[in-house]
């Protein structure tokens, strides 16, 4: 039996106290607990970013990568072997700037992995600069007369990129976003949940508090429908939708490609011996 | 030139077929048992401009493109003219001195000294074909029955060619009987003397050389953004990816590339990346995360000139101090350049079981001229022992992925393994894998691990094989020579040695760690001579940074490789 | 530890207040026309963990953090453990032996010989505000007390610092007041003589100085992706783009930002990037395509210990194999590493200017030594000569954008300029700029452009300045070391030259290209020692390979800066 | 008067006979010369790819960079300089691949100039491998089984990101190439054209034929309209829309910021001499 208390690792976060992180390493540990997937088998890989120190925290096969770089990982650890259930865990800069190319092309391969974006729509870890969700008039040490370029939507990005389960949920919700992790986890294929942090430290503005006035639970009519999920998520202001908008079934990359698709992990399998008959065409 | 080999040169322009009938000649050599080396010259275009493709065979041995020509088939008119020329530098190749080959339709080139064989190609080859190319296969024939070689191995190369298409084939078997039987009837052979074995050879080139060997060597999967010349290798691999079992993937970019070969690694597949420089300057940043998380990766670099995009066509050994500085910080970094296709499949092999062993980067640096030309070996080994390295038992107590030993190697957990659960730390971290740099830095572990990390190039020192010579043991000059470059120094010691100097030469294929052996091997020569296909130097000030070493540098940067005679001439200059 | 300098650490837990504490301190002393340097130590964490900020003060010479403590203003109780205790190492710096000032409600620590002076920080800072970390203020107002400064400085500086928030700034006065004057009635001063002067010194921060140094030499765009220790130069500029007119970018990466760099340069803006080992790894690709395209760019690169993301926060000199390695093929790049703030302005400005003058890269290498440390110095002179380098006039014949000239510059067309119309190119070009590669390599002029190019460095160092040199006249001995480590160098000089040694020093600011004067300053002593911040010794390597010299290396990779003490007795070692 | 000649260039285009990069090239002469561009206010930057080498052939500054990195240099040109026209080629490796994270970002920047995109679904210059846009079972070098790969949709992709005018057209119609051009060239703010181009060489499924057979002129509504927009360039298949399919009016990124806001563009502005109380910060 599987608890929750087997992902508890041996250091403690060093998150700033009220860190929208918290909440999210919670809600991870528990979400596969309940999934009752062996540590052994749970892979957490990061980028760098404050968010990104997580999976030094948590008793998992743990990779604390670089900046930007956390999906090619996941994506070739799940490719070599396809047994492990693989989470890739960062921050906004780390996904939406770095990483940019990458979340598109993970996206659109359906790459069966979990991508939790910690979006506390700023750069924590390097002390306060805009980040590529700060809103626009965000003032920062690198926009200190306020923000010009509009933020990315991290929605609309992954539904055109071709994710095939797109949400988003909220670290002062802890329940929904355990439900919303352990739901992504189930899912096969790629998903993608972007989740409002609040950096209590350096972003002043989307604080808890501007998060609870606004998030609202949006439930889907057919989380099939395209068009449907593209009009939802490009709610904001006021009221902020938060929720699973999008989901299908899609035959994920390792399931389409050959070699990867066979049973075994491809880690495991024993090594391809030669035959002189390999190298006949040379001669 | 020797009597008992034969240099055959097809030129044209691209899109005019010169690479596939070289390639038909090379093939008809080595089924004949010859030893033969291939030479592809061509331009960053996909349609027109010049090109030409080289075959040098013989009994004996070849070990580089070689001086001279015997036999050109020139598919336009410039090519009769350019090759013929003793006044243009084809790249440094030799003119003609033999046989020209090419339809008669070609006319008004300046008449030289060589013997013109115009011949009625179009006119034989619409017998059998309406198809323009089909006339290089009437030349093939005329070039074989000029070299005595018999109908029967070409007609058998040129099926398996065209095997596939049926008629097609046999049109191409009946257009090159046409060319045989009509230069048979009409004109001389070369009245070269080669000495057909009975043994058919494998005819490989550097990148599918690099790609076998890999596989030899355990690979699982390779992901590779496509770049001239490495993507020889990935070309071979995506088209036997379901029959070696191997996962092929071409991503977004380099970065991509090397980062999922990195997690490919952790997870237990061997894995693989490749590039030329450009592509492999996007890698820096992940080679040192490999470095720091001592996650084993090979990565397959193949050079052309720099800088930037450069001659993305020609040839250059000018990335080495990319390689050797590529990412911030200290930590270990094997370095391997395979001489010629042999050493590129039996280094590969290795390298993938060094990287498992070391768990460190491993890079093999070929170059253009290596990796895309063709070459025979006599025999391939199909068997490699592959070696997992350092693996720690399921449930191990107290396990410590980054464990302090005297080999600076520690004992590594897979994804999957029960109870080993760790992280792996692109931050400085203990043998736990606990970032140390977090609440408090601790000075201590940091230099422990540092030193734990960088213990492994004196454990790999202490294993690595004696750096290999040539005739080096009674000379008075040492030449020293890195990867692409040992068969053309070793034709160069030939040549210096028959004009009397005592001269040998010292082969670097693992370049670094650099073996202390190379200092010793150096020590009481008059001169050292390092030759290098590049600029600067580089694997010079390798040499002198490391063993101190006082040398002279032979250099060529012009986007060709060294000819067998003008690299004796560029030494004997340095020995006067 | 001299009678008229003075050392103020102040220690506690990230988000304690640690750093602003101690930069009023700083600028108090930097106020009183005292020579200051500071010492930022800190983890790579927002909040916890520990932390210290080091004050060093001082009439005479201050070159680097120095050894020794005076007073320490403790936190929490963890500050007042660690920094009285031998034993622990506190990344090298002494332990106190004078003045420990904390809040009376800590209690419980081990005993020893320095002078305890607990207060009632809090609640005397209560009486003015109820604002936690206003009990720092108080402390430093007793400090203050205990150098014997004025308490007018003080407060001009408290009010400056907290200036804009108006009664926030009042309470702070009144509670360094209250400090101040408590100290005073019931403690002692040091007893130091700080020899204060009239005149207020500029107090900057290495960060600060390239950015000051770069709107200087003409900066119009700063592009860059956030990294520490680069960041503190972003900060700055982006703080004042609008007053300097300086663009200001964070783009989605680095390697956007340096072909950003690239485009803004090319366009003829003066533009400079910046980061870390990392972020430069990433534009390790781009920086070949200025160099062969021929166009400026200057980037500033600020060290921190590797490999990968390292120890974030600590200091290394490990990046310099990457920055004379970064980008396949040869090229020429102009690596300078300033010694100081005052360097940082000056050598900045002028790469703004040799980047233009050589039309190539200039890369100015940091780390977080000086990038992060502030530093006082006398006076900035705002003059400074810009020179866009050679020009062509609109509408010249037959312009040739790669002209082949004997420095090897060839005269740059911007865009917008009539009649000069050209492309420039990251394949290899002719003197047009157009492609040799494409239809036909021509290797020739391949080689006339490598050479064109690499001749830039020829020039370059015909003009160098004569590389500096400390004590190095009459001594048996020579350090050679480069960039941040120069201050603390010559203060071990100083000491071991007290100790009776004949050593001095060659203070090396222009990395690459290699001053050849270097190897000349050599000649003659006994032996070389070459200080680094690095694992393997890189600058050794390269003075090896360029000028065989033979020396021995003194080196540190903990983290942490060299200690003047420290360094004299490791160079010590080496010389006996 | 400028007209088509004073952009001509000396360097002969190396393509392959009926390679779709020619038409572009004249469409782009065309368009430069009828919107009375002098050839010296006229910047070419192109990436690294058969298509990347317009710039050799064009009598205007060309700047022929790196794989994949166009945009970054065009952003830039146009900031040192507002008063050039800017048009960013080259081809669909180049910019869906290697320059993906560039093409999000600049068009969701909004920095005014034009991206015209060879899209022949191929790597040409590297000898014929997929590229992100090959469709699936689409056989090549590196995909001798058939590409499993889904293709990117550039059009939904460029709209997500918030490109302000957004067009496709094909090298096979160069009456409407050149408007297409023309028009985005005279649209303020980011434009992004993506062209069918056939590789002759080594793309024998999607050809000439291929296209003439299926592409169709569409006419928008509304430009402004987002979800029609979206909508429109979904359809694929046996009919495929060419045209404009979005543009509106916003503000370009330059226009935002104060400091190249300003009319004298930077590169051309005085040095900005310092002054002793720019250090007096630092007393
Ligand atoms: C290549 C590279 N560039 C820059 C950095 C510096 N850096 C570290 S974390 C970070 C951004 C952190 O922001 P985000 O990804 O949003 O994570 P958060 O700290 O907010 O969780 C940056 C720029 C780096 N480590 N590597
Ligand atoms: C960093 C880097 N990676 C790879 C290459 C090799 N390369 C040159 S062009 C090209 C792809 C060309 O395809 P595309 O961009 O579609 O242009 P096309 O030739 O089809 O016009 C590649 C991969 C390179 N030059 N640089
Ligand atoms: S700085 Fe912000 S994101 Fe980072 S740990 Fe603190 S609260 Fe969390
Ligand atoms: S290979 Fe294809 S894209 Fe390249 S020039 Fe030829 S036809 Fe055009
Ligand atoms: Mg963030
Ligand atoms: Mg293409």
């Amino acid at each position: 039996m599987v608890t929750v208390n087997d992902y508890s690792g041996k250091i403690r976060p060093d998150w700033c106290p009220a860190c929208g992180n918290f909440a999210q390493l919670s809600a991870i540990k528990n979400a596969l607990a309940e999934l009752k997937i062996e540590p052994e088998n749970a892979v957490v890989v990061s980028g760098i970013g404050c968010s990104s120190n997580l999976p030094e925290f948590i008793r998992a096969y743990g990779f604390h990568g670089l900046h930007g770089r956390l999906l090619p990982v996941a994506s070739a650890v799940k490719w070599a072997n396809r047994k492990l259930t693989v989470i890739g865990y960062g921050g906004d800069g780390d996904g939406f700037f770095e990483g940019t190319q990458h979340f598109f092309h993970t996206a659109k391969r359906n790459v069966d992995l979990t991508y939790i974006v910690s979006d506390n729509q700023i750069f924590g870890l390097t002390t306060g600069q805009a980040s590529p969700t700060s809103e626009i008039g965000f003032i920062s040490k690198t926009t200190p007369d306020g923000n010009i370029e509009k933020p990315v939507n991290p929605m609309t990005f992954a539904l055109s990129a071709g994710a095939t389960f797109v949400a988003r949920s909220f670290s002062g919700d802890p329940k929904h976003l355990q439900e919303v992790i352990k739901k992504g986890i189930q899912h096969k294929g790629f998903s993608f949940i972007d989740v409002f942090s609040p950096c209590v430290t350096f972003n002043k503005t989307n604080t808890y508090d501007y998060f609870r006035k606004r998030v609202y639970k949006y439930e889907a009519k057919d989380p099939s429908n395209f068009e449907e999920a593209y009009r939802a998520v490009q709610e904001w202001g006021d009221r902020i939708p938060i929720g699973i908008f999008y989901q299908v079934k899609s035959q994920s990359y390792e399931d389409l490609d050959p070699v990867t698709a066979e049973e075994t992990p491809l880690a495991e399998r024993p090594y391809r011996k030669l035959k002189p008959e390999d190298f006949e065409e040379f001669l | 030139m020797r009597d008992d080999e034969i240099i055959i040169r097809v030129a044209g322009a691209a899109g005019d077929g010169v690479q596939s009938a070289g390639q038909i000649i090379a093939k008809t050599f080595s089924r004949k048992g010859l030893n033969v080396m291939t030479y592809n010259y061509y331009q960053d275009i996909v349609r027109g401009g010049q090109s030409w493709y080289q075959v040098r065979a013989s009994g004996g041995k070849v070990r580089s493109q070689g001086d001279g020509l015997d036999i050109l088939i020139a598919l336009n008119k410039d090519g009769v003219e350019r090759h013929t020329n003793p006044d243009i530098n084809e790249g440094g190749a030799s003119p003609l001195s033999g046989i020209a080959i090419f339809d008669k339709s070609i006319s008004g080139y300046t008449e030289r000294k060589v013997t013109y064989v115009p011949m009625p190609l179009s006119d034989l080859a619409s017998k059998h074909s309406s198809f323009a190319l089909m006339k290089n296969t009437v030349a093939i024939g005329a070039a074989m029955a000029a070299t005595g070689v018999d109908f029967d191995t070409l007609s058998s190369v040129i099926l398996d060619v065209f095997g596939k298409k049926g008629k097609v084939s046999e049109q191409n078997v009946s257009a090159a009987k046409e060319g045989y039987d009509y230069y048979l009837s009409n004109h001389k052979p070369t009245g070269k003397k080669l000495s057909f074995g009975s043994k058919r050879k494998y005819l490989i080139g550097g990148g599918e050389a690099i790609g076998l060997g890999a596989v030899r060597g355990g690979l699982k999967m390779y992901i590779g953004y496509p770049m001239t010349p490495a993507s020889s290798a990935l070309h071979y691999l995506a088209a036997h990816a379901r029959d070696f079992g191997v996962f092929v993937k071409i991503p977004e970019d380099e970065i991509s590339a090397i980062n999922m070969t990195i997690g490919a690694n952790y997870a237990g597949a061997r894995a693989m990346t490749g590039s030329s420089g450009g592509g492999f300057s996007l890698m820096v940043e992940a080679l040192g995360l490999a470095g720091m998380m001592e996650i084993p990766i090979v990565i397959y670099e193949s050079q052309r000139p720099g800088p930037s995009t450069g001659l993305p066509t020609k040839t250059e050994q000018g990335d080495l101090n990319l390689v050797l500085g590529a990412s911030q910080g200290d930590f270990p970094r094997i370095v391997l350049s395979p001489r010629d296709a042999r050493d590129c499949i039996n280094l590969t092999s290795e390298a993938m079981n060094l990287a498992q062993e070391y768990q460190t980067p491993v890079i093999i640096m070929s170059d253009l001229y290596l990796s895309e030309h063709n070459e025979t070996v006599d025999s391939i080994d199909p068997e490699f022992r592959i070696d997992d390295g350092r693996r720690p038992v399921d449930g191990e107590k107290d396990y410590k992925r980054y464990l302090i030993t005297e080999s600076g190697i520690s004992p590594r957990a897979i994804p999957g393994q029960k109870g080993l659960m760790h992280n792996e730390d692109s931050d400085e971290h203990d043998e736990y894998g606990d970032v140390v740099s977090d609440a408090e830095t601790d000075p201590t572990k940091r230099v422990a691990m540092m030193d734990k990390r960088m213990r492994k190039l004196d454990t790999l020192l202490r294993k690595m094989p004696p750096t290999e010579t040539y005739m080096l043991a009674d000379a008075e000059y040492a030449v020293i020579q890195w990867g692409s470059t040992a068969g053309v120094t070793e034709e160069a010691i030939d040549i210096l040695r028959g004009k009397g100097h005592r001269i040998g030469a010292i082969k670097v294929n693992r370049v670094f760690p650099v073996n202390p052996d190379i200092g010793k091997l150096c020590s009481g020569k008059k001169k050292i001579i390092v030759v290098e296909n590049n600029y600067s130097g580089q694997f010079n000030r390798l040499l002198k940074a490391e063993l101190g070493l006082k040398t002279v540098l032979v250099r060529k940067y012009n986007g060709e490789a060294f000819y067998p005679s003008e690299l004796a001439a560029m030494i004997e200059v340095k020995i006067w």
